[in-house]
């Protein structure tokens, strides 16, 4: 159990960077990235949470169900993870589509420049 | 009045990020629904059957993302906006001739070529694997229609224009429609056989619906949702990927709304 | 039926790998030297696990439905 | 047969069809007519209790699967939400370019507002969620200006982060209760448990997001006020239900729980203080749209602070509320999108449309006088309702708040109205009026909406009558000493 709450750290530090790029970063692309790791920290959080220091969820021949089903891993939170993960994807593309708009107008990524607010 | 405020954002920051340690410190981790998953056998891969079985609807809801995600892209992209005059002023100025083109990428040297052709023929190969084997092995639809994405993105790298692998977008719309279309529609056919929209079904009639060693054949309809989405994948991608790199979509885009409008 | 049942996902491959090959606008040359090397890399892959069968046979039929889809429909740089 | 997902399936289905249908302007508009429709029969075919996607019901005393939960007041809800969905479908017909992009995002929205209200299931619940931010920024690039881009990036990057914190504390409450379905959470979540709370917390976020409470009110305000205005309707619609849907999850998992005071205060406040923020930014502002886009803000947090009270009365009043607002601030949206026609909406430079267009501009006072809650019209019900609700739990400053910020919101609305439609301008400009027409179907829409504000104004019970059932089952009643 120890590894989990190293884990479980290690992913809140993950979150607490990205918090910090997508605030205090002047630059889209590293926010863009900031947003990337959070992402990456929330999918560790549900990942871990899964972790049982068992196998893989994918039951080989010859295995009966009964003995697999006790060293699994969970099967729902790295199912949750994959679902995620493409959804992450795909707000990462809109929003660099839009960047890259944006910057064809200003010709920097500072986002002092680009989001000013009138 | 810039310093203050950086002062209370940072202070507030602190406080976020160590509740959110100290409750990540306090994890008590319940197994709850997960030992029904584990003793209820449907195929052998347990992380596929929660995806496309309990929670096939996320799935779809999944899928929609990335489509959604892809049209926008299209959207911002100049497709079928109601006021362009934003987009004609940034991609027709002049001192912009840096534009990336579809006949003006360049290429990389011979050895990385004569690597790339082959690398990609079996790049896809594996990744139809991949799709077909999603729920036995570890993979799916995701990870293949990536690997076949990946595929194309590779040929247009290394032949820049004259890349030997090449959807152009018509194609890739319509894949897209008609992964997601065979989703939502095998969820509907599911709703007349079962009774619940996504019933996995695995026969029509007498017919095994997908063909298989006698263990697996609880598969049902599942290793047609993986293509499905491996299709939808593999679009979605290569059109963002595409859309994310090529400048000539737009200034193509822009003339024909163009024409619409003055007609 | 069981014989139907152990390469059905061959099928499958076969179909997706000609519709695949269609889109390739260059002639793939040397299939000769493309089979070998996907047998080789099936064989290295093994059988999806319940197939019993020595070696990958989806991977192979969808390496011989790309070329044979390049053949037929592709092939043509536009 | 249970046809209940068909209200989902369907808009989403035609939704991907509409999207190959690219250039094809007669078939896209006779079909979206069809679809408008059809939508407003959906919410009637699907019976009401529990629906499980794909037979994975109750397995071992735990909900294996996806569930969804129907019932009369989600009914109200699905009902209204497809009405103003047609409606707006409608209207966008009437522009010149047929677009079939505007048509696809609007059904996708739909599905996935109404999938968030129906849902029973907190993960099911954030991919809709996610869709629908994706939507609401799609559809407000379609009006294609440097504005709408700059305000659509920070809007993604604000959702991104809400988004991601709204799953962490998903995460959380996975964790501890073992299970995402939200009746089965309901029994595990009764322990205090820093987790717990902290996954309460973090659904705030996600909640203040997605419906535009404070810290979250500028990049909604953006998005509201740069899109175009038929779109701008269907925006705020989709935003006051989400807030419904959300508001409901959160009473459903926590209220009555002894450790959800706390997070009571923290809503009200939320609620409060964006009635507040959102009346005074109003005031100041000289942009039509802008305008009614900080009002939107205000009404939100009335309907927040409507359901965040928790008493059974103050639910049914939230959403009442919710329902009165959609329709009111979309006959308004649609009134300045027939404005824009004429002159764009900077509030200085218009003026003089009464004699252009008596009939429209007496259907906005309607809807003007409905939103300041004046007694003929809708408004005045609810904002009734949530008066007394904040009464019997005895927080009487809540319903003064209330009734002052109704005042503001009276004084900037007949603000808005004399500067558009009877401040005199000169002969030039009602030239100018005169030679740029009027979109009819905007008008019918607006029709419809403001009659619908007067019935609902005259017959509340016809909505109200299908809340209380549920909103008993939720509500806990109590009263502050």
């Amino acid at each position: 159990m120890d590894f989990q709450i190293v884990s479980f750290i290690a992913s809140g530090i993950l979150v607490i960077i990205g918090l910090y790029g997508v605030f205090f970063v002047d630059n889209i692309l590293k926010k863009i990235i900031a947003l990337d790791i959070l992402g990456n920290g929330v999918n560790l959080v549900l990942i871990t949470i899964g972790y049982n220091g068992g196998t893989i969820p994918i039951k080989l021949p010859n295995v009966p169900v009964d003995v697999f089903a006790k060293k699994s891993a969970y099967p729902l939170t790295q199912a949750l993870v994959l679902t995620n993960i493409v959804i992450e994807a795909s707000m990462l593309a809109v929003m660099l589509g839009v960047s890259i708009i944006l910057y064809k107008k200003y010709k920097t990524l500072k986002s002092s420049v680009i989001l000013k607010e009138d | 009045m810039n310093s203050k405020r950086d002062l209370v954002a940072g202070i507030s920051f602190f406080v976020f990020g160590a509740s959110i340690l100290y409750s990540l410190s306090n994890m008590h981790v319940n197994p709850g629904v997960n030992l029904v998953y584990l003793t209820h056998y449907i195929i052998p891969n347990y992380v596929c059957s929660v995806i496309f079985g309990w929670r096939a609807y996320d799935t779809l809801g999944e899928c929609l993302v990335l489509v959604v995600a892809v049209m926008v892209s299209w959207i911002i992209f100049g497709k079928s906006l109601y006021d362009n005059t934003y987009l004609k002023e940034l991609f027709k100025a002049p001192e912009s001739d840096d534009y990336i083109t579809l006949h003006g990428w360049g290429e990389y040297t011979p050895i990385i070529k004569f690597l790339a052709f082959p690398a990609s023929v079996f790049m896809v190969a594996l990744g139809i694997v991949t799709i077909l084997g999603g729920h036995i092995t570890p993979g799916g639809g995701f990870q293949g229609g990536a690997l076949i994405a990946s595929a194309l993105i590779l040929s247009v790298v290394a032949f820049g224009s004259k890349s030997p692998l090449w959807f152009d977008h018509k194609y890739l719309e319509k894949l897209e429609a008609i992964g997601a279309l065979t989703y939502l529609l095998l969820g509907v056919v599911g709703m007349f056989i079962g009774g619940y929209y996504l019933f996995i079904f695995t026969s029509v009639g007498n017919l095994p619906i997908f063909p298989a060693p006698k263990e697996i054949v609880t598969a049902g309809i599942i290793p047609y949702l993986n293509i499905a989405v491996g299709l939808k994948v593999l679009a979605g991608l290569s059109t963002a990927a595409f859309l994310l790199s090529c400048e000539k979509v737009i200034i193509e885009r822009i003339e024909k709304s163009e024409e619409i409008l003055n007609k | 039926m069981l014989e139907i049942s152990l390469y059905y996902p061959s099928i499958l491959a076969f179909i997706i790998g000609v519709f695949i090959g269609a889109k390739y606008r260059m002639k793939i040359k040397n299939i000769f030297g493309y089979f070998i090397l996907a047998v080789i890399i099936a064989y290295f892959l093994k059988a999806l696990p319940y197939y019993n069968l020595p070696l990958s046979l989806t991977f192979v039929s969808a390496v011989i439905g790309i070329i044979l889809g390049n053949r037929v429909f592709g092939g043509k740089m536009s | 047969m249970n046809y209940l997902p068909m209200i989902i399936i369907f808009p989403l289905i035609m939704a991907i069809i509409m999207n190959l249908l690219h250039g094809k302007e007669n078939i896209v508009k006779y079909l979206t007519f069809l679809i408008a429709i059809i939508l407003i029969i959906l919410p009637f075919i699907g019976q009401y209790g529990y629906y499980y996607f794909g037979g994975f019901g109750v397995i071992d005393g735990w909900v294996s699967g996806i569930a969804y939960y129907y019932n009369p007041l989600k009914q109200v809800v699905l009902v209204v939400l497809a009405i103003i969905a047609s409606l707006v479908l409608i209207t966008g017909m009437g522009e010149k370019l047929k677009n079939n992009m505007f048509v696809t995002l609007s059904l996708m929205g739909f599905a996935s507002v109404a999938a968030m209200v129906l849902a029973d299931d907190l993960f099911n619940f954030y991919v809709f969620f996610e869709i629908i931010s994706i939507v609401q920024v799609g559809l407000l690039f379609l009006s294609g200006t440097e504005e709408a881009y700059k305000s659509g990036l920070r809007y993604m990057i604000m959702g991104n982060i809400a988004a991601s914190l709204m799953l962490l504390g998903i995460a959380f409450l996975l964790a501890s209760t073992g299970t995402l379905n939200i009746t089965d959470m309901k029994n595990y979540i009764l322990s205090d448990n820093p987790m717990i709370f902290g996954g309460l917390l973090l659904l705030v976020v996600g909640l203040a997001y997605g419906s535009g409470l404070p810290p979250f009110h500028n990049v909604k305000v953006d998005l509201y006020a740069r899109s175009k205005g038929f779109i701008s309707a269907i925006l705020q619609t989709y935003s006051k239900f989400i807030l419904v849907g959300f508001m409901l999850i959160i009473l459903k998992l926590f209220n009555g729980l002894s450790y959800f005071s706390g997070t009571h205060a923290v809503l009200l406040a939320l609620g409060v203080l964006a009635m507040v923020f959102g009346v005074v930014m109003a005031l100041l502002q000289s942009d039509y749209k802008k305008l009614l886009s900080y009002h939107a803000i205000s009404q939100a947090g009335y309907v927040a602070t409507g359901l965040a009270l928790g008493t059974p009365l103050g639910i049914v009043a939230g959403i009442f509320h919710a329902i009165n607002h959609v329709i009111y601030k979309s006959a308004l949206f649609l009134g300045a999108y027939i404005v824009s026609h004429k002159k764009g909406s900077d509030l200085h430079k218009l003026g003089g449309l009464l004699p252009i267009m008596p009939s429209v501009a007496f259907m906005v006072l309607c809807a003007k006088l409905a939103i300041s809650g004046v007694p003929p019209f809708n408004g005045f019900q609810s904002k009734w309702m949530l008066a007394q609700a904040a009464m019997q739990v005895n927080m009487p400053e809540i319903a003064i708040i209330m009734i002052i910020v109704s005042i503001g919101t009276f004084v900037s609305m007949m603000k808005a109205f004399y500067l558009i439609y009877l401040k005199p301008v000169d002969e030039e400009t009602i030239k100018e009026y005169q030679s740029r027409g009027v979109p009819k179907l905007a008008v019918f829409s607006l029709f419809i909406l403001t009659s619908l504000c007067i019935i609902l104004g005259i017959y509340p019970e016809i909505v109200t009558k299908y809340l209380f059932s549920y909103a008993n089952e939720l509500g806990v009643s109590y009263c502050l000493k």
